[in-house]
């Protein structure tokens, strides 16, 4: 670093923190990305120098503070720099999901009034001048990757590398350019405005949660001391950056810790990058860790017999021992020997082809994990917890703390947070991470915060005696029988979704008699079954459709209410009925948000002649659907789907409920 | 938006009229006159003349054993013709070693995949690249110092090339383990890695699904207009030539029955007759 | 100027001057010819059938004149030793085809040359454990073979020859004979053509490759065995006549791999060349060149002609 | 299995190409490195001077011969003439310059053998396959007439063999000769082998070694990448008899002591060929599989068949090992065509993705 660089102001925002970063661990590395083969790293001096760069350039280009700068694209070092950039000009970066279509991004970028765009390639930059004529804020975007946009009209696009270089000749040559950026970093203080992140929400349109830097710093700040991250750790950061859980862990944790994060090559190669860099802190959806639990089922499967053998037998060991060991119980000596056996044999290799050998502390969030999922990563001695949390949070709402890890809770509150229940059983919190509200939108952040801070957030949920807090559902989706039996979907949901045969699972009851299911297939699970028992199907409509399929799937369910019967809270809304839909839910046919979560009231309307078979005993109901192709065409696909009665379970009352 | 026009890469937007004007006034890159080839008394090839100009997608097609791949065979050096004229660069030359030919700017791709099977891509791309290279024996030895910063910089190229043709996950593959359509996708990125003025892409699309088509074809488009490299191209699929060159020479037992526009060979009588009317 | 009237006039002059003993060692020559002549036609069967280059076909020589050799001691007539010899090189050939090649379809061809280098072990190996390693005498009279020798006077001199070698120029040019019959002539014959121009071809019409393979295996032990008998009576029956398997290329690459009168022409020029320099070039270099001479014959001649003398000329395609 | 690469990544290209990227192979050819050095702490004189020095010496003999058939895809039967031409030039240069150190001399004496390897690989050129043995074979056959009809090669002794003077190097220590202790020749052998070893490594890796791959594999679109045909199996030629010749004057230097022309007939061409093609062509590990397989595994039989209270002739457990090495090559041959290198490369694989089967 040859420039001069104001003195640390402080530790209030992220562009001060990075200024302490340059100093303190100059030489560390700060981000990686698996660019031309290799991981191009860059220093913590080294970011500094680059962000600003592009601040100085994107002051050139007449960035200004409080405007809005929309960030698109997949994790890149440069979409990172460009949030401090622009956090360090006064101004705020509007992370937007990437695989957005135009439409659904046209409503980000309007609402948040975004004069600039930091983009990651021709695909994006495409995207985004189709939808120009609607945007009437949007002045300049600026692109990651130049390939394909040589031949494009420049008046109002800049390739990244050309802003940063304007910027360095101007902190060159212009001493007053590099005073102003100084006394602009300066200027930033903690109650401002760090980032707005447009929550997906699961109904109506997305809301821009406003997160100041306290917001945000103070979150990061508690969440690396309550796990003891330090420069040292190694993050792989993959999940879009405009979930609040990148946002924290990615960027805000990083630049307070000072660790690593590197970004991968490109989706198709995320596994393969995560094995390399074999990251010492790992955050992710419980959707990641199922995909990666069916990929390690169906990989086993084509192994030899004697092979699988050891492998299963070693899973059981895992299963009966594992936990205990990982949770410092007393545990039988034998089996002490057995799971060591079983640590070189199969949990450690399998950890280091999963790219977890070095995984500290991993956290699960976003939504409820599977118990069995969960319980198979703990078992591997993997310190897996579970989180409970919200954009409106900065996250964090309950941690599961080390030691005190059950797969049915989230945990116990998280440092200085606070926690109430309401009469409805709706969970409330207040936090330093409490957002200051929704962008343009002061009604709903009234209908969710309230005078005294209190967060609504919409699940329902009790503390158990540990004082460790139950999630049981969303409070609006936990609903009755007509017999007032409680119903809670998601729960049977995800009973459902531990099978690596079923992806989807969307359950019905809610003042209905008794409980229904559709069910969608995992094709890739289903599709290598069928082609070891030599099955031809030409297409997902045609496997799901199979009896042989049905009958499999059956099982499973039944299994399910073997299950539900023995917990007399839900043992009544044992599943009666089934379907197994035609086609894979889809967040392009508006049937899973962008999360990938399930939009439970669309697909109850879209689906309804399905809902009246499962309902009137039916045994099978013709329906027609419109789907989106990935190129944007519409369709519509016929089907006659098949609905199968259940086998249902006595309730058992078991006393096995203290252990 | 002016900018969507001009940017959007799709394969028709090359009008007629304005690629006629544009080429004419370009410089001829390569032009081969009068070339007749025989062997032991057959002729391949009969009196062919025509041009390549510079920064243009050249296409040449013809029914089976029209003679298509040995015109590339001539232009490459890997035949000699017993009579006629080529010439590259302005400079004519009669004959030639095939390593020559590479020496001066021509690379190619072949009909039958001919990659280095024993070969990783990486190591294949990298292939690409030994002209480019000069260390000598002793440092190769060392594989240190000079040889070393040598290797490295021309790994930074090949990745470069890996990363234009979206085949990082098949970088350490060995080439024979991989599907046809990736086998051809590495063998463009290792006559890339060659750096060539003129391109030959003897059938870059045979045997490949539509998808895999679609992908090759917006591979040659960007390395035509990216890269500003010449290409001169066989293919089969009539709708891929039309869309993708500039202008067409078709042959027909090894003599030139047509040369021009897409369009107005595609009207042209002979052609037709000869080509477009035969199913294949 | 005196080396180069020793290499280029002076071995010319001693042939003219001494015609009879030229005539003698072309005599010589020519029978070696004959008997590297039936080793290369022991290869092209093969070859020719299943592309395998046979590289124990030599050994196969000495195999079987040595159980030859070995059964008559153990007591049998000389005859029914000569069928139970050929009934053990069919054993021979079925073997070779299940346990070996038939596991080796389609692999390449080094693979192939690399098994019957293989094998050319294996039974150096087996005829030892079995034979033992000591030379043995061939039963020329046992089988009816003529001895002796007649002297001819020729151009002043005297040519001696010796009758087993006429008796062996003789047995070849029958065996070639029915070799041509038994390829043009019968079914078998057609299909084991039709297995070497077409594989897939042969297939289709009906031809179990394996069955092919064997035969030609087999034809090929009892082209060994008669090649066996003719050497040993030569001289000593023993390992040493390994070496002569590798003349054999040097034929080959003559003769081209695929030829029987190409086999032929070649071991003869061979042969003949062989002698003529050993006896007119080497004493100018201390003698013991035909251990050579052969391979830099075939090399001088593949540098001008490198498809063989009754190759095709190979046009190369990309 | 024992394969840990999670956290093993690659910032540099430095270190993406190094030959062993993966940390595991690291420590295991540290501890393989280390073993090979503390050998004769333990072993006798007999395992030193009839097992190690040996399989050494034939090791570097096949990691010369798989150069050239291996890498350049040029099939040799000439490698023991190859050998030869080395063991003969060292013994003319140690008379010449008897105060010379040896080694130095057997490093030179492999020069004579690259320069004679250069003619002789000048007809591949034009020549391919199977017509190219024929010229390797001309080589084996005219260099072992050379080595019994030029006296002035075994400086016109009556025996018409080579006799190892001692000879010294290193201030004074007795590399060879009769009177040189094995431990002192193994440490050389062993010094020498690896070190070529090493350095053929990085040429393979860098751009002359993708050239001689760039031949064997698709000739003709080599030459249509510029490759000139010349140079590269020319040079593949040169190096590969360079090494043959250092490991030809080795082997009668620091092993055998003596030497006649038989001890590079071509069955020694064959021997090497074996360990190449059983070790697996294109493997450098490979070489040094295939040369403790045939060479050790003989040795084995002969002290083992004994041993088990099996009372056999000597020359008999000669035929048997024969026998058995044949078959064992039709069997490999059979089971795995690319040899033992590619058994261990899929074995490595199979731990490297442990537990799945498959990555």
């Amino acid at each position: 670093m040859t420039q001069t660089v104001a003195p640390a102001g402080g530790e209030d925002t992220f562009p001060k923190l990075l200024i302490r970063n340059a100093g303190i661990w100059a030489d560390r590395p700060a981000i990686r990305e698996k660019d031309l083969g290799i991981w191009q790293t860059w220093t913590w001096a080294e970011v500094l120098d680059e962000v600003r760069a592009f601040a100085a350039g994107l002051a050139e280009l007449g960035l200004k503070r409080g405007d809005k700068v929309a960030i698109v694209g997949s994790n890149r070092p440069r979409l990172y720099w460009t949030m401090c950039a622009a956090q360090s000009l006064g101004a705020v970066p509007v992370p937007v999901y990437q695989d957005a279509v135009a439409a659904e991004m046209t409503f980000v970028l309007q609402h948040a009034g975004a004069r600039f765009a930091v983009v990651q390639d021709q695909e994006q930059v495409d995207k985004l001048l189709s939808i120009s004529d609607d945007l009437t804020d949007l002045e300049r975007i600026v692109y990651d990757e130049e390939r394909g946009l040589k031949d494009y009209d420049h008046s109002r696009l800049h390739p990244f590398a050309a802003v940063q270089e304007t910027g360095r000749k101007t902190l060159a040559s212009n001493p007053q350019a590099a005073a102003d950026l100084d006394a602009s970093i300066a200027a930033g203080k903690g109650s401002d405005i760090a980032v707005i992140l447009y929550t997906s929400g699961t109904t109506g349109q997305p809301k821009g949660v406003m997160l100041s830097f306290d917001n945000t710093v103070i979150s990061a700040k508690l969440a690396c001391e309550f796990d003891n991250l330090t420069q040292t750790d190694e993050v792989l950061a993959y999940l879009p950056m405009a979930w609040v859980g990148d946002h924290i862990f990615s960027y805000a944790e990083s630049y307070w810790s000072g660790f690593c994060v590197a970004c991968p090559e490109s989706p198709e190669t995320m596994l393969q990058d995560l094995r390399e860099i074999g990251p010492t802190y790992f955050f992710s959806p419980p959707r990641i860790f199922e995909n990666l639990l069916t990929t390690v089922m169906i990989r086993m499967e084509d192994a030899g017999p004697l092979k699988k053998k050891m492998f299963h037998y070693f899973l059981g060991v895992a299963r009966r021992a594992g936990e205990k060991i990982l949770n410092g119980e007393p545990v039988a000596f034998s089996d002490r020997v057995l799971y060591a056996i079983g640590g070189f044999l199969v949990y450690g290799p399998l950890k280091n082809v999963l790219g977890m050998s070095r995984m500290r502390v991993g956290y699960t969030a976003g939504e409820a994990i599977g118990p069995e999922i969960f319980r198979f990563y703990r078992s591997l001695g993997l310190n897996l917890k579970q989180l409970y949390g919200q954009t409106e949070a900065s996250v964090f709402v309950t941690v599961q703390p080390d030691g005190e890890i059950r797969a049915d809770t989230v945990g116990k509150p998280a440092p200085e947070v606070e926690i109430k229940i309401d009469d409805s059983g709706e969970v409330l919190y207040r936090s330093p991470g409490v957002f200051v509200g929704y962008y343009k939108n002061e009604e709903a952040t009234r209908a969710t915060k309230t005078a005294e801070g209190w967060v609504h957030t919409g699940d329902a949920g009790f503390f158990d005696n540990e004082g460790h807090l139950r999630i049981i559902d969303r409070a609006k989706d936990v609903g009755h029988l007509t017999d007032n039996t409680l119903f809670a979907p998601k729960y049977i949901e995800n009973k459902l979704k531990f099978f690596p045969n079923i992806k989807e699972a969307v359950a019905f009851g809610h003042e209905r008699a008794f409980v229904a299911v559709m069910l969608n297939i995992d094709l890739t699970a289903v599709g290598s079954w069928a082609e070891r028992n030599n099955i031809s199907y030409a297409s997902y409509q045609e496997l799901a459709g199979l009896p042989k399929v049905y009958e499999m799937l059956e099982e499973h369910v039944v299994e399910v209410n073997r299950d539900l019967s023995t917990e007399p809270r839900v043992a009544g809304s044992q599943i009666h009925r089934f379907l197994v839909l035609h086609k894979e839910l889809d967040a392009d046919d508006g049937e899973l948000t962008r999360t990938q979560k399930v939009r439970r009231s669309y697909i109850a309307e879209k689906y309804e002649p399905l809902i009246t078979a499962l309902y009137d005993g039916s045994k099978e109901q013709d329906i027609a659907t419109e789907v989106t192709f990935e190129d944007g065409r519409k369709g519509e696909i016929k089907a006659c789907v098949k609905i199968v009665d259940v086998q249902t379970f006595g309730i058992e009352t078991q006393q096995e409920a203290a252990e | 938006m002016s900018v969507m026009e001009a940017g959007t890469p799709a394969a028709g937007i090359r009008g007629a009229a304005a690629t006629s004007a544009e080429t004419a006034a370009r410089e001829t890159l390569l032009s081969v006159e009068n070339i007749t080839l025989s062997f032991g008394g057959v002729h391949a090839i009969r009196n062919v003349s025509f041009e390549i100009a510079k920064g243009e997608i050249r296409a040449i097609i013809g029914p089976n054993g029209a003679g298509k791949t040995s015109m590339l065979n001539v232009i490459n050096g890997f035949y000699h013709p017993q009579e006629g004229l080529i010439s590259f660069r302005g400079q004519e030359r009669r004959r030639m070693k095939p390593y020559e030919a590479a020496n001066q700017g021509i690379a190619r791709t072949f009909q039958n995949v001919a990659l280095f099977r024993g070969m990783t891509t990486l190591d294949n791309i990298m292939a690409g690249r030994t002209l480019k290279m000069h260390r000598g024996f002793f440092w190769q030895c060392l594989h240190w110092g000079p040889a070393l910063k040598e290797e490295v910089e021309h790994r930074h190229k090949v990745e470069e090339i890996i990363d234009f043709l979206e085949i990082q996950a098949i970088r350490k593959t060995p080439v024979g383990r991989l599907p046809y359509g990736l086998q051809k996708r590495v063998e463009l990125a290792r006559a890339l890695a060659m750096e060539p003025d003129l391109l030959l892409l003897d059938e870059p699309m045979a045997g490949m699904n539509l998808e895999e088509k679609e992908d090759m074809s917006r591979f040659i488009l960007d390395v035509n207009q990216q890269l500003g490299t010449t290409i001169a191209l066989i293919e089969h699929d009539i709708g891929v030539v039309m869309d993708l060159s500039d202008r067409v020479v078709v042959l027909d037992h090894g003599e030139k029955i047509a040369d021009g526009m897409p369009a107005d060979v595609q009207a042209n009588k002979a052609v037709i007759e000869a080509y477009l009317g035969v199913e294949h | 100027m005196d080396i180069l009237y020793q290499v280029f006039i002076d071995p010319f002059v001693q042939m003219v001057e001494l015609p009879d003993f030229f005539l003698q060692v072309l005599w010589e020559g020519f029978v070696s010819g004959v008997l590297y002549a039936l080793i290369a036609l022991g290869f092209v069967l093969i070859f020719k059938a299943s592309g395998v280059f046979n590289f124990a076909q030599g050994i196969m020589v000495v195999f079987a004149a040595l159980s030859l050799v070995g059964l008559y001691a153990l007591g049998l007539p000389a005859y029914v030793a000569l069928i139970a010899t050929v009934g053990i090189m069919g054993i021979l050939a079925y073997t070779v085809e299940r346990t070996i090649f038939h596991h080796l379809v389609n692999q390449p061809d080094i693979i192939l040359l690399m098994a019957t280098i293989g094998l050319t072990y294996f039974l150096v190996g087996f005829g030892e454990f079995v034979f033992g390693g000591d030379p043995k005498v061939m039963i020329t009279e046992e089988l009816g073979l003529p001895t002796g020798s007649t002297a001819f006077d020729v151009l002043g001199g005297l040519v001696i020859l010796q009758h087993i070698d006429i008796a062996a120029a003789v047995i070849a040019i029958i065996m070639v004979a029915c070799l041509a019959v038994f390829f043009n002539k019968t079914r078998i014959g057609r299909a084991l053509r039709a297995v070497a121009d077409d594989h897939q071809a042969a297939l289709s019409v009906g031809i179990s490759l394996d069955q092919i393979w064997m035969i030609v295996w087999f034809a090929a032990g009892i082209v060994a065995l008669a090649t066996g008998i003719m050497w040993g009576a030569r001289s000593d029956v023993s390992f040493a006549l390994e070496i002569i398997a590798f003349k054999a290329l040097p034929v080959l690459i003559l003769g081209g791999f695929t030829s029987i009168p190409g086999a032929i022409v070649g071991g003869l020029i061979i042969g003949i060349g062989e002698k003529l320099g050993e006896i007119y070039w080497g004493p100018l270099v201390g003698g013991g060149i035909e251990s050579w001479l052969a391979y830099v014959i075939a090399l001088v001649f593949l540098l001008f002609r490198p498809q063989g003398l009754f190759g095709e000329k190979i046009i190369e395609r990309v | 299995m024992f394969y840990r690469e999670a956290g093993q990544f690659k910032t540099t290209y430095e270190a993406d190409q190094a030959i062993f990227p993966i940390l595991q192979d690291r420590m295991g050819i540290a501890v393989i490195m280390v073993l090979a050095l503390v050998i004769p702490l333990f072993a006798t004189d007999f395992v030193l001077a009839s097992i190690m020095i040996p399989f050494l010496i034939f090791a570097l003999a096949t990691v010369g011969l798989n150069v050239l058939t291996g890498y350049a895809g040029q099939l040799s039967l000439g490698t023991g003439a190859f050998m030869g031409v080395g063991a003969y030039a060292c013994y003319k240069l140690t008379t010449i310059f008897p105060d010379m150190n040896i080694v130095v001399m057997v490093l030179l004496s492999g020069i004579f053998s690259a320069g004679i390897g250069i003619v002789f690989g000048l007809p591949s050129l034009r020549i391919k396959g199977l017509y190219l043995a024929v010229t390797t074979l001309a080589a084996q056959f005219f260099l072992e007439w050379c080595f019994i009809r030029i006296p002035w090669l075994y400086n016109y002794n009556n025996s018409g063999a080579i006799e190892v003077p001692e000879r010294t190097g290193f201030g004074g220590m007795v590399l060879a000769g009769p009177a040189s202790p094995p431990i002192t020749r193994y440490y050389v052998v062993l010094a020498i082998v690896v070190a070529i070893t090493f350095l053929v490594k990085n040429v393979i890796r860098g751009r002359i070694g993708r050239t001689w791959m760039m031949i064997r594999d698709m000739d003709i679109a080599a030459e249509l990448m510029g490759v000139r045909p010349l140079f590269a199996k020319l040079s593949a030629f040169a190096v590969s008899s360079y090494i043959c010749g250092v490991a030809g004057a080795m082997l009668v230097f620091f092993w055998l002591g003596a030497a006649e022309p038989s001890s590079f007939s071509i069955t020694v061409s064959f021997q090497i060929l074996f360990m190449a093609i059983l070790g697996g062509l294109g493997s450098l590990i490979g070489c040094f599989y295939g040369a403790a397989f045939i060479w050790i595994l003989p040795v084995l039989l002969r002290t083992l068949l004994p041993s088990m209270g099996l009372d056999i002739a000597s020359e008999t457990v000669e035929h048997v090992s024969r026998m058995v090495i044949g078959a064992l090559i039709i069997f490999f041959l059979i089971v795995e065509p690319h040899g033992l290198a590619r058994l261990w490369q899929i074995g490595k694989e199979k731990l490297r993705v442990w537990p799945f089967p498959y990555a």
